[in-house]
Formats: C-alpha cells, sequence, structure tokens
C-alpha cells in the first residue's frame, strides 16, 4: 500500500488549491452531509497526508504546514478535558471549521448551478440584429434661485474695491502737491493765495484734496524755511510767498 | 404555439444576425414545412409590435413602420450652469441691457466663447439692439422665461445690493477685500 | 393585438440593443401601462420560440431555453471560467457586497491576480464602494449584466439561496478566525 501512495499523493496536492480545499475533499470522503462528519477523524485524516508527505520529503506549500499545525492544537485540546478559562473554546473552534467547509462547499455547489444555468449567448440568445433605440438628447439647463444671488454678490464683492481705486485716484497727493506749491513759488515774488497754486479742476473732490494737500505742502515749505505764510483772521484767505534767499 | 417547427423558425429568425433564405432558415430549424411555418408566422405578426418581411427571397423580422417614430426619441437632460454662466447671467439681470465688454468689465474676467450661447440656448437671454458706440456692440437683456424660471414676476423683484448683503451674500469675500484695500491705502503713504 | 400600446411596449423593447428598465420603455413608448403591457407580453409570448423576461428590473427578449441547440450552431463558444472564477463569481452573488479579503478567507486561499478582472471583463461584477473598516478595502458586487447573463430574475432568484441563508452558511464571513490560513500563506510573497 504503502508503495502505491507516492504517485497519487503528488497528483493530488497538485489538483488541490490550498488546505481548505483537502479539507473538504477528506470531509466528504467521510459522509454525504457535512454537518455530520467527524471534526477528530478529519484532523486525523488531514495530518496524515501530511505526515506522508514528510516521509516522502515532498515539499509541501507553507500554507498547508500552518493548517497542520492549527489542527494538531485542535486534535490536542479537543482531547483534553475541557478547561473552562481557556478562549476560545475548543467545540466552538471545531464547529467553525465544519462551518467554514460547508460554507466553501456551498460555494461551490452553488457555482456548478449557475454555471449549469440557460446563459444568455450560450443557450437563450438575445435578437440577432435589433434596430436600436437612439436617444435625441436636448439640453435643459438648470439654475437655483439662491445660486444666482449669490453668485452675484460675489461678483460684486469681488468687484467692488476695483471700483474704489478708480474713484481715489482723484486725489492729489502730498508729493505732488509739495512739487507744484514750490514750483509755482519760484515763479512768484509776491504773496498770492493758496487757492491759484491748485491745479485747474471743475471736479470738487479734486479740488479739496489738492486745496488739503497744497496746504500740507506750503506748512513743510514753511518748516523747510523755504515759505512764508500770512494770514488776516480764522478763515479768511491764506496767503503765500517765497521766502528770499 | 401549436406547431414546434413553427417555434425553431421562429426562434432561428429571431436570432439571426441579417435576413435568412429558406435554405438557411432550414440549415438551424432542421427539416420541416418552412413556406408553412413563415406563411403562419407572417399572419401572426401582421399589426403587431415587429412583423415578419421578405426582402428579396430573405425574412426577417422588423418593426412595424408605423412605430419607427418611438425608436427615436427626445430626451431632456439637465445640466448645470457653468459658475461663469451663472456669474454672466446674475450680471445681465441686474444690468440690462449690457454689452459683453460691460459684462466682462464687472466680473474682472474675459467671458468665455460659449457661454452666452448656452445661456441663449437655455432661453434665458437674449441680443437686444446695440449699443449706439464705436463698434455698435450687441446687448443683451433677460428673456420672460428668465423670469418665469426663477419666479420672478418682474426684475424689480430682484432682490437690491443691500438685501444680499443683508442675507450674508455679499459679506464672506466684501470683508477679505475692505481688508485689502486698507493695506493697499497703506502702502501709498 | 388589440391595445395600441402593448404594440408600441412590444416593439420598442424588440428593437432595444439593451434590456430596458420599465421608465427606459415609458421614456419611448409614451405614458401608459408598462405593468399591464408586460405582464400581457409575457404570458403572450410563453412557450413561443422566443420569450419575454425581467431580469433585474430591466425586461427583454430571448429565445427559448429549450431550442438552444439550434441556435448554438456557428456561434463562438463563449470562454470557459475557471474553478477559482466560478467559486468568486459565486461567493460574491451570493454574500454581495463582499471585500477580496472575504473571498479569500471563504476560499482558503489567495485570489490569483487575474480571477476578479476576467469576471469584470466579462462584465459580471463591479467594484462597489469600500467597507468602513482599517484600510477600507474595496467590495464588490454583481451587476445587472450577471443577472441577465444567468437567467436570474433578481438575486433573490440565486438557485438554494433561502437554503443556504437558513442555514447561516451566508452570514457576514468572520476574518478573524477564517482568515488564519490566508494571512500566513500571503506572508511568503
Amino acid at each position: 500500500m504503502t508503495d502505491a501512495v507516492p504517485e497519487q499523493l503528488t497528483l493530488d496536492l497538485d489538483g488541490f488549491e490550498g488546505p481548505l480545499d483537502l479539507l473538504l475533499s477528506l470531509a466528504r470522503a467521510q459522509k454525504v452531509d457535512l454537518r455530520d462528519i467527524s471534526i477528530l477523524q478529519l484532523v486525523e485524516q488531514y495530518l496524515g497526508y501530511v505526515e506522508r508527505a514528510r516521509v516522502l520529503q515532498l515539499e509541501l506549500a507553507a500554507d498547508y504546514l500552518v493548517m497542520a499545525a492549527w489542527l494538531a492544537y485542535l486534535k490536542s485540546a479537543l482531547l483534553l478535558p475541557r478547561d473552562p478559562e481557556v478562549e476560545p473554546d475548543v467545540e466552538e473552534l471545531a464547529i467553525r471549521l465544519q462551518l467554514r467547509l460547508e460554507r466553501l462547499d456551498a460555494m461551490r455547489e452553488a457555482g456548478a448551478r449557475l454555471m449549469a444555468r440557460d446563459r444568455l449567448d450560450r443557450d437563450v440568445f438575445r435578437r440577432g440584429a435589433p434596430e436600436g433605440l437612439h436617444v435625441v438628447r436636448k439640453a435643459f439647463w438648470s439654475v437655483e434661485y439662491y445660486d444666482l444671488l449669490a453668485a452675484y454678490g460675489q461678483v460684486k464683492a469681488r468687484t467692488r474695491p476695483a471700483l474704489h481705486v478708480v474713484r481715489d485716484r482723484e486725489v492729489v497727493t502730498l508729493e505732488t502737491a509739495l512739487a507744484r506749491v514750490a514750483a509755482l513759488l519760484g515763479t512768484a515774488i509776491d504773496w498770492r493765495e493758496i487757492e491759484r497754486f491748485l491745479p485747474e479742476t471743475p471736479n470738487p473732490r479734486l479740488r479739496r484734496s489738492s486745496l488739503a494737500s497744497s496746504f500740507l505742502a506750503a506748512l513743510e515749505l514753511a518748516r523747510q524755511g523755504r515759505a512764508e505764510l500770512h494770514q488776516e483772521a480764522p478763515f479768511a484767505p491764506l496767503y503765500l510767498r517765497r521766502v528770499a534767499s | 404555439m401549436s406547431d414546434a417547427y413553427d417555434r425553431a423558425v421562429e426562434a432561428v429568425l429571431f436570432a439571426a444576425t441579417e435576413p435568412l433564405t429558406r435554405d438557411a432558415i432550414r440549415a438551424h430549424a432542421g427539416d420541416g414545412d418552412v413556406a408553412g411555418a413563415l406563411d403562419r408566422l407572417t399572419v401572426h405578426y401582421r399589426g403587431r409590435g415587429f412583423e415578419l418581411v421578405e426582402r428579396g427571397g430573405r425574412w426577417h423580422f422588423q418593426t412595424a413602420a408605423d412605430l419607427a417614430h418611438l425608436l427615436r426619441r427626445g430626451r431632456d437632460e439637465i445640466r448645470r450652469l457653468s459658475r461663469a454662466g451663472i456669474e454672466t447671467l446674475a450680471i445681465i439681470a441686474y444690468h440690462e441691457p449690457v454689452t459683453r465688454a460691460e459684462i466682462e468689465a464687472i466680473r474682472g474676467v474675459q467671458t468665455a466663447r460659449g457661454t452666452l450661447d448656452v445661456l441663449m440656448e437655455a432661453g434665458w437671454i437674449r441680443p437686444a439692439g446695440r449699443r449706439e458706440v464705436p463698434g455698435r456692440p450687441l446687448m443683451f437683456t433677460t428673456t420672460p422665461e428668465f423670469l418665469s424660471h426663477f419666479g420672478l414676476k418682474s426684475r424689480r423683484d430682484l432682490p437690491g445690493v443691500d438685501d444680499l448683503r443683508a442675507a450674508g451674500l455679499l459679506d464672506p469675500v466684501d470683508l477679505a477685500f475692505d481688508q485689502l484695500a486698507v493695506e493697499n491705502a497703506g502702502e501709498e503713504d
């Protein structure tokens, strides 16, 4: 008997898809109904299989050995008196192994039944040359009212500062006023009203800005000792004159 | 159906990828009364949704001619407007009549070709004369469909800028820009 | 045929290149009693050369199964699935949605490269979201094409599914326990 085993064993292992597959084959050989198999007997058979492979120095894939180690543990635990402190429960492990085999077996059976059904393009056929249905798509645009308003709000928020800058450009900066007042002062010898130093503009805002910065320019020139200021009374006309150097 | 052979002929014609001659039918369905089966099937399908017809000695099923219009159907496809599209629509609604250049000035970016087309296709805007300035640019206004889409009686129903601010639609970005303006002003001094 | 609407539904189904949902039928045939028309057509075609069938909420005509021998002639044999492919497909169909690790736990071996690819290429399975567990593994489910191909009205039609569920064989997979061997084997790679 042992002489006949090697050849068969090698061939058999080639045919198995891993240890669970081998276990299932062994279990099926025991009984028709997987729910009635003897786990202990199954473990014995598996370990025997692996042991024979070892004796014959056949190389076994690692997962077969891992399963063997686990089954050896299960076997010893099943044989020993049950220790309630040990988790997980050995009986539970055995039932789970059995369920796994049942599930794999069920999926194999289900797969076979699926493949045996009347399959489209193999057993049943759809119409060979259907005219086909054509859908002419017509775009229908959609916007929520809120999105419309929010978009406008954001446009306004985004662009308002830009409008601001355009308006604010209508000012005369201190530097500009200083240069202008200093230059005009050079051409004048006598007292002259500050309004006469302002550039001409119909824009009242620009004129106010111009007046303010020209006044500051006059103060600055006076501080530097380049100009004299003269005013009769509060709010009276303000006069400006070059300091002769 | 009473006749098993008629059934076979029916199935063969149904599954065929092209019209079949009697010989071709016989090659699949086997020996039998092909002519008789074809006659009976022709009668059976007359007036149904599709019919069995002969064209130059070849037989095939085809959709009944009077139902051909069902095979081509228009379908509404709901599409959302792009962000640029929504903004452009909003600007036209608030500023109409308005030219493309004016829209771009308000948005601060160029309007992609097609944005106005989409709005016109949607039926929400329409060209409305030309502005009498050099180049005579086209002006755009919203349409009655625009008002009805948004449930508005008239353009005066659109909330004003103050309303938008009160609703918080202006503020988040607004604050950020005000901050920026202050910083820029600071740089000038 | 007495009913004009039944005729329209019949024509639309006959012309379609894909199985149609009721909504798709209605989109072409117009408003009407789609369900009633489908019922009457199903009865009318029962026992003929081709039949009207429902697969996952979609309807199509197909030849009667008992005439397969007449129609297979001259057709390319469809590709045979490997044993691993068949098992994997069955596991996905009966347990969906299911992750690759769960498939491997049930089969007790790693899934060879290509097994899932072949099933996806056939159009029978597709990725369907991720399981919200560490690693967020992809889950797989079957497709409407799977139901069409295997002649299933719905997943409840899967052979023996009720018995398997009653026996607890379709309960969620206990990865912690069942994957033991697979994980250890996987370390080799």
